[in-house]
C-alpha cells in the first residue's frame, strides 16, 4: 500500500469542501446549509492539521481559532434561524428575501 | 506464548501505549465485562442500600438476599417487548441509547486502575473523557426528540440544558487539578490521567489536600457536578418521575430502556473514577507518606485479601442465620457458595505476585465504590431540585466559584 | 368578605399544538394516568417554556355518584358509603356524617361516644397528614420520608383495625355514637402510640424542614392569599397557612371539641413551605388531644336511644366538621321518610383544587407538582 | 507509540468522513443530517490523531460534537420541521450549484498535482507527547492577541444570539 502521504489528507478535505459547498449553493433548509458550511471549515481545519505536520504547530493552533469561530458562527447563524423562523414560519433560505420584516 | 504473558505482566506502561493491540483488546475485554459486572452489583446494591436506608428490606427472593436479582431483572427486560411508539423517528430512536452507551463506556479507555492497568494511556486522556462524555448529551437529545411525546421532549429539553451547563464548572475544576500537576521544577503538567496520578504521588499529596480550602472545593465542585452530569438525584430533573413520568426514556421499553440505565451506571462510575483519580491519588493506597517503610507497605497489601474474608465470614453468618427449613436450602446453599467464592477470592488475594499487582486496583475501586454510595446516599436524603434552581446553582454559584479556585490555585502555585 | 373572586382569564385551550417556537405555547396533558397527580386527576397545562401559563382541572374519573346512592339507601345504610370519598381519612368522614343525621333526628350521643370519636378522627387527621406528607415529600424527591411516613401510619391503622376490624374504610361510627366499645387495651395502645410519634414527627422534620433544597423547593411557591382563599372557599390547612385562624374544631365545636385545649396553627405566607410547617404543627395539636381526651375517657354508655327505623321529621340539616383536609360539610334534606331526599356533600378537596389554577400560575411545571401535592387532594373526594 | 496500519485507518476515518459528508447535504430531515455530521466530526478527530495533533483532536470531539452539534439538535428541535420535509429540498440552482462546486474541487486536486512538489511527501515527525504543551505555548505567546480577540468574539457572538433568539429582552 501506498504510504499515506499529506497530499492524501489534502484531497480528502478537497473533497469535503466541495462536499460543503455543494450544501451551501443547493440545499434549501437554513439548518442544513449551516452545517454545510460547518463541512467547509472542518475541510479548512483538515488541510491546517496536515500542514501543520510539515511546518509546524501554527496550523493546529488556526484550527483552534477555526473552531472557535465555528461555535460563534453557529451560535449566531441558529439564533437569527430562530428569529427569523419566529417571524415568517419557515426555514427555507430562498424565502429569506426581504431586508425587514 | 508464556514468554509473551510474562513480559506484558512485568511491562512497565499500559497495552495502548506499548502498542501491543493483543493485550489492549484483552483489556478492553476485561474492562467492559467488569463494568457491566460492576453496573449489576451497582443495581443491587442501590437497591439494597436504598431499601435500608427507607426501613425496607429490598429485594429478598431472587438468590440469597436478593444477589441474583440483576440477572433476574436482565432476563427480563431482554425478553420484554420491544416497543417503538408509531410516529417516532425509528433510526433516531434506535440510535439514542446506543450513543449513550458507546459515550460512557469509552470513557473507560483512558481510566487508569493501576500505573499498568489501563487500555491506553492518551496523553490528552482528561481532555478525551471530557469530549466523550459529553457526547451523551447527544443521545439524551435525540431521544427526547426521536420518541416524539411532550414529556420525553421537555425532558430531553432539561437534560441537555443541564448537562451543557455543569459541564462547565465541572471543566473548570478540573482544570484547577491539572494546573496543580504542573507544580514541579519543569513546570510541565500533564493530560494524562497515569500523569496526574503519578504527579500526586511525585508531591506526596493528594490533590484533596492539596493548598488545602482549594484543592477541597474544586473536588467539592466536582463532585457536585458529576451528579448533575448523570442526571442523578438530587438533579435528576430530566428523569423526574413525579413531573415527567421518566424524561427523555418515557417511551422506552425493554431492551432499549436497560441500555439507558447501563449507560447511566457506567457513566457514574465513570465520573467517580475520574474524581478519584484527579483528586483521591487514584490507584495510591491511603496514607502514602504518613505511614511509610515496609511493614506498612505489607499491612495495606494484606487488606483487600482480609476484606474479602471479611465479607466471607459475613456471607457464612448469614448461613447461619438462615432458617433451617427446606424451603430456603437453594438461598442457603447459594449464599454459601457465594461465601466459598469471596473467601477463594480473599486466598488469592494473599498471594504475594497477585497481591502486588492488584492492590492498585482495589484501591481505586474502593475509592470508586465510596462515591457510588455517596449517589446512593445523595438519593435517599435530598429532594429535588426545581429547574431555575438547578441552572442557579450551575452558573451563579459553581462556576463563579471554580473561577475563583482556579485562578486562587495559579497564584497559590506561582506563590508557594 | 371581599367580593372580589379571582377570575384568572379562561385558557384557549383549543388553540393548535404547534411548536415551542411559533407559538410560544405548549399543551401538556399530566394524568389522568400520573405518578403526581394523587389518583386520577387530569390537569391540562398550559406552557410557555416551563412556565405555567394555567391549568385546567379535568375530574371526574373517579365518579361513583356518592350522593345519589344516598338518596336510595336508608340514613343507616348510606353511612359506609361515606368512607369511600375520601379514603385516607375515612373516620372524619363517618363522624361528619353521623353528626348530620343526629342533628336531623335531634339525637346527642353520648359523651363517651364522643371522646371516643375525638380519638379516632384525631387519629385519622395524623394517619392522613402521614400519607399527604410522605406522597408530597416524594413528587418534590424526597424519597425516603414516604417510607417513614408509612411506618407511623400504619400503627394508626393497627389501632383502627383494633377497634373496629378495618383499616382503611373503617365504618367506625353509628348514628348515635359508637357500635363498639374501646378493645381491651385500647387506651394502653393509644398512650403509646402518642409516646412513639413525637420523635418521628421530629424525624420527618429533621429530613426536611430546614434541608435547604426542600425550602427552596417550597418556599414563595403557590402562594395564596387570605382574601382569595374565603373568596374560592378554600378551608382547612391551606386556609390557615394563609394567616387565617378559621377551625371548625374551635369556630363551631362539636362532638367533644370543646373540652380539649389545643391551638389553631396559622401560618403566615401562604405558600407551599407555611402550608407543610401548619400541618406538622398540626399533628403536634392532634397528639395533645388525643392525650387529653384519653386520660378523660368518660365512662358511661356509647350510643344514644336511635329509633329502629329512622324517620327524621321534614327539613333540611348543615353540618361541618373540620376534616383533615378542611371544611367537611354535609348538607341533607329529609322528607321524613326512611330515605333522604337529598344529600349533598361539600367535599374539602373539590373545593380547595379550584384554587389550583390561580396558585399555580406564573410558577414552573415542578411547582404544579409540588403546588397539586400541598393541596392535599383525594380524588375519591372530589369526584364523589 | 508506532502507527498501526495507518493506510487502513486513514482509508477507513476518510471514506466515513466524506460518507457522512454526503449523507449531511442529501439527507431530507435534518436531525439525521446533524447525526451524520456528528459522524463525520468523529471520524475527522480520528484523523486528527493520525495527524499527531491530538489536541485539535480533543477539541473537535469536545466543541464540535459536544457542544455545537447539540446547539444544532436544540435548534431542530425547537423548529417545526414537519412540514419542510415534505417540501422540496434543494433549491432551483441546484444543478448549476453542483456543478460549479464539483469544478472547484477539480480545481483543487488539479491545483494539488501541479503543486505537488510544494508538499514534501515525507513529514517531520512531531514529538506527540507534548503537543498539548506546544500548542499553548503557540496560544497563550505568540497568538495571545488573537486569542484575546477570538474570546471577545465569542462575547459577542453569545450576547448577539441571545439578542436574536430571546422573545422579550
Amino acid at each position: 500500500m501506498v504510504p499515506i502521504t499529506t497530499l492524501h489528507y489534502l484531497v480528502v478535505a478537497a473533497a469535503l469542501f466541495m462536499l460543503g459547498v455543494i450544501g451551501v449553493l443547493t440545499r434549501r433548509n437554513v439548518v442544513i446549509v449551516l452545517m454545510s458550511i460547518e463541512l467547509i471549515l472542518n475541510a479548512v481545519n483538515l488541510n491546517l492539521v496536515a500542514f501543520s505536520r510539515l511546518w509546524g504547530l501554527h496550523g493546529q493552533v488556526f484550527a483552534i481559532f477555526v473552531i472557535t469561530d465555528a461555535a460563534a458562527e453557529a451560535a449566531v447563524g441558529l439564533g437569527i434561524l430562530i428569529a427569523f423562523f419566529r417571524n415568517k414560519e419557515t426555514v427555507n433560505v430562498d424565502e429569506v428575501d426581504l431586508l425587514k420584516w | 506464548m508464556l514468554d509473551y504473558v510474562t513480559s506484558y505482566l512485568s511491562s512497565n506502561t499500559t497495552p495502548g501505549q506499548a502498542g501491543n493491540l493483543v493485550w489492549a483488546l484483552i483489556y478492553i475485554l476485561i474492562v467492559f465485562g467488569g463494568v457491566s459486572v460492576a453496573v449489576m452489583a451497582m443495581n443491587w446494591l442501590e437497591r439494597k442500600a436504598l431499601a435500608h436506608f427507607q426501613i425496607r428490606l429490598g429485594p429478598m427472593r431472587v438468590g440469597p438476599h436478593g444477589l441474583l436479582q440483576p440477572i433476574a431483572d436482565a432476563i427480563k427486560l431482554l425478553t420484554k417487548e420491544d416497543i417503538i411508539p408509531e410516529r417516532a423517528d425509528r433510526l433516531v430512536f434506535w440510535i439514542a441509547p446506543l450513543i449513550i452507551l458507546c459515550a460512557s463506556f469509552a470513557v473507560y479507555v483512558v481510566i487508569p486502575f493501576g500505573p499498568t492497568h489501563a487500555i491506553t494511556d492518551l496523553n490528552i486522556g482528561i481532555l478525551f473523557m471530557l469530549g466523550v462524555s459529553s457526547l451523551s448529551v447527544l443521545g439524551v437529545v435525540m431521544a427526547g426528540w426521536a420518541s416524539n411525546s411532550h414529556y420525553p421532549l421537555i425532558g430531553s429539553l432539561r437534560s441537555s440544558a443541564q448537562m451543557i451547563s455543569y459541564e462547565v464548572a465541572m471543566g473548570l475544576a478540573v482544570v484547577s487539578a491539572i494546573l496543580m500537576t504542573s507544580l514541579n521544577p519543569s513546570g510541565t503538567g500533564t493530560l494524562s490521567m497515569i500523569g496526574i496520578v503519578e504527579a500526586q504521588q511525585r508531591q506526596q499529596i493528594w490533590y484533596l489536600f492539596k493548598f488545602f480550602p482549594l484543592g477541597f472545593i474544586a473536588f467539592a465542585i466536582f463532585a457536585i457536578a458529576m451528579v448533575a452530569e448523570t442526571n442523578r438525584a438530587p438533579f435528576d430533573l430530566p428523569e423526574a418521575e413525579s413531573e415527567l413520568t421518566a424524561g427523555f426514556h418515557t417511551e422506552y421499553s425493554g431492551l432499549r430502556w436497560s441500555l439507558f440505565m447501563l449507560g447511566e451506571y457506567a457513566a457514574m462510575i465513570a465520573v467517580s473514577s475520574i474524581a478519584v483519580t484527579l483528586w483521591l491519588g487514584g490507584w495510591l493506597r491511603p496514607f502514602p507518606n504518613a505511614l511509610t517503610g515496609a511493614t506498612w507497605d505489607l499491612a495495606f497489601s494484606l487488606f483487600p485479601g482480609f476484606l474479602f474474608l471479611i465479607l466471607a465470614a459475613v456471607a457464612w453468618v448469614g448461613v447461619i442465620r438462615m432458617p433451617k427449613h427446606p424451603y430456603f436450602r437453594v438461598q442457603t446453599l447459594g449464599l454459601a457458595g457465594f461465601g466459598v467464592v469471596l473467601g477463594l477470592i480473599g486466598l488469592v488475594l494473599f498471594v504475594p505476585p497477585v497481591r502486588d499487582r492488584i492492590q492498585d486496583i482495589f484501591w481505586f475501586t474502593a475509592k470508586v465504590a465510596f462515591f457510588m454510595y455517596m449517589y446512593i446516599w445523595y438519593r435517599a436524603t435530598f429532594p429535588r431540585y426545581r429547574f431555575d434552581q438547578l441552572m442557579r446553582v450551575g452558573w451563579k454559584v459553581l462556576l463563579p466559584i471554580s473561577l475563583a479556585v482556579l485562578i486562587g490555585t495559579a497564584v497559590a502555585g506561582v506563590v508557594l | 368578605m371581599p367580593d372580589s373572586t379571582p377570575h384568572p382569564s379562561p385558557l384557549e385551550l383549543s388553540s393548535p399544538d404547534k411548536t415551542f417556537l411559533d407559538s410560544n405555547e405548549l399543551i401538556l396533558n399530566m394524568g389522568p394516568q400520573h405518578p403526581a397527580t394523587h389518583g386520577v386527576l387530569r390537569v391540562i397545562l398550559k406552557l410557555d417554556g416551563e412556565k405555567v401559563l394555567g391549568v385546567e382541572c379535568v375530574i371526574g374519573y373517579l365518579h361513583r355518584g356518592v350522593e345519589k346512592i344516598g338518596e336510595n339507601r336508608t340514613y343507616a345504610m348510606f353511612n359506609p358509603y361515606v368512607d369511600r370519598m375520601d379514603y385516607v381519612a375515612a373516620v372524619s368522614n363517618g363522624l361528619g356524617y353521623c353528626e348530620t343525621v343526629e342533628k336531623l333526628l335531634q339525637i346527642e350521643a353520648p359523651p363517651r361516644a364522643n371522646y371516643i370519636r375525638v380519638i379516632l378522627t384525631e387519629l385519622n387527621r395524623l394517619a392522613s397528614h402521614m400519607l399527604w406528607l410522605g406522597t408530597h415529600a416524594l413528587d418534590i424527591g424526597a424519597m425516603t420520608p414516604l417510607f417513614y411516613t408509612f411506618r407511623d401510619r400504619e400503627e394508626i391503622l393497627k389501632i383502627f383495625e383494633k377497634y373496629c376490624g378495618a383499616r382503611l374504610t373503617t365504618h367506625a361510627f353509628r348514628i348515635g355514637g359508637c357500635l363498639y366499645e374501646t378493645y381491651d387495651g385500647f387506651e394502653r395502645d393509644v398512650k403509646k402510640f402518642i409516646d412513639f410519634v413525637p420523635p418521628k414527627i421530629d424525624e420527618y422534620e429533621e429530613l426536611l424542614t430546614s434541608n435547604r433544597i426542600w425550602v427552596e423547593r417550597t418556599k414563595n411557591v403557590g402562594k395564596i392569599s387570605a382574601a382569595d382563599c374565603k373568596a374560592l372557599g378554600v378551608t382547612g390547612p391551606v386556609l390557615r397557612a394563609s394567616g387565617v385562624k378559621w377551625d371548625i374544631r374551635k369556630a363551631l365545636p362539636y362532638a367533644a371539641y370543646p373540652d380539649f385545649d389545643f391551638e389553631i396553627p396559622v401560618g403566615a405566607n401562604g405558600d407551599t413551605y407555611d402550608r407543610y410547617l401548619v400541618r406538622m404543627q398540626e399533628m403536634r395539636q392532634s397528639l395533645r388531644i388525643i392525650r387529653q381526651a384519653v386520660e378523660g375517657l368518660p365512662e358511661g354508655p356509647i350510643m344514644a336511644k336511635v329509633p329502629k327505623v329512622m324517620k327524621p321529621p321534614a327539613g333540611e340539616v348543615y353540618h361541618s366538621i373540620e376534616a383533615p383536609k378542611g371544611e367537611l360539610g354535609y348538607f341533607i334534606v329529609s322528607d321524613g321518610s326512611t330515605q333522604p331526599y337529598r344529600v349533598r356533600v361539600r367535599p374539602p378537596s373539590f373545593v380547595n383544587l379550584q384554587a389550583l389554577d390561580l396558585m399555580v400560575r406564573g410558577q414552573l411545571v415542578a411547582d404544579v407538582i409540588a403546588v397539586i401535592g400541598t393541596l392535599d387532594i383525594v380524588l375519591g373526594e372530589v369526584d364523589r | 507509540m508506532t502507527p498501526v496500519a495507518t493506510p487502513f485507518f486513514f482509508y477507513f476515518l476518510a471514506g466515513l468522513t466524506l460518507l457522512s459528508a454526503i449523507l449531511v447535504i442529501t439527507r431530507k430531515n435534518a436531525v439525521h443530517s446533524a447525526l451524520a455530521l456528528i459522524l463525520g466530526l468523529l471520524a475527522q478527530s480520528g484523523l486528527y490523531l493520525m495527524l499527531y495533533a491530538p489536541f485539535v483532536a480533543g477539541v473537535q470531539i469536545i466543541l464540535y460534537a459536544g457542544g455545537i452539534m447539540v446547539l444544532f439538535l436544540f435548534v431542530i428541535m425547537l423548529v417545526n420541521l414537519e412540514r419542510s420535509q415534505k417540501e422540496e429540498q434543494f433549491n432551483r440552482q441546484k444543478v448549476a450549484g453542483t456543478l460549479a462546486a464539483i469544478a472547484l474541487g477539480g480545481l483543487f486536486v488539479a491545483v494539488f498535482i501541479k503543486g505537488k512538489a510544494l508538499f514534501p511527501a515525507s513529514s517531520n515527525q512531531i514529538a506527540e507527547g507534548s503537543n498539548t504543551q506546544q500548542v499553548g505555548e503557540l496560544l497563550y505567546g505568540q497568538y495571545m492577541f488573537a486569542f484575546e480577540i477570538a474570546s471577545l468574539l465569542l462575547l459577542v457572538a453569545i450576547i448577539g444570539a441571545v439578542v436574536m433568539a430571546k422573545k422579550r429582552i
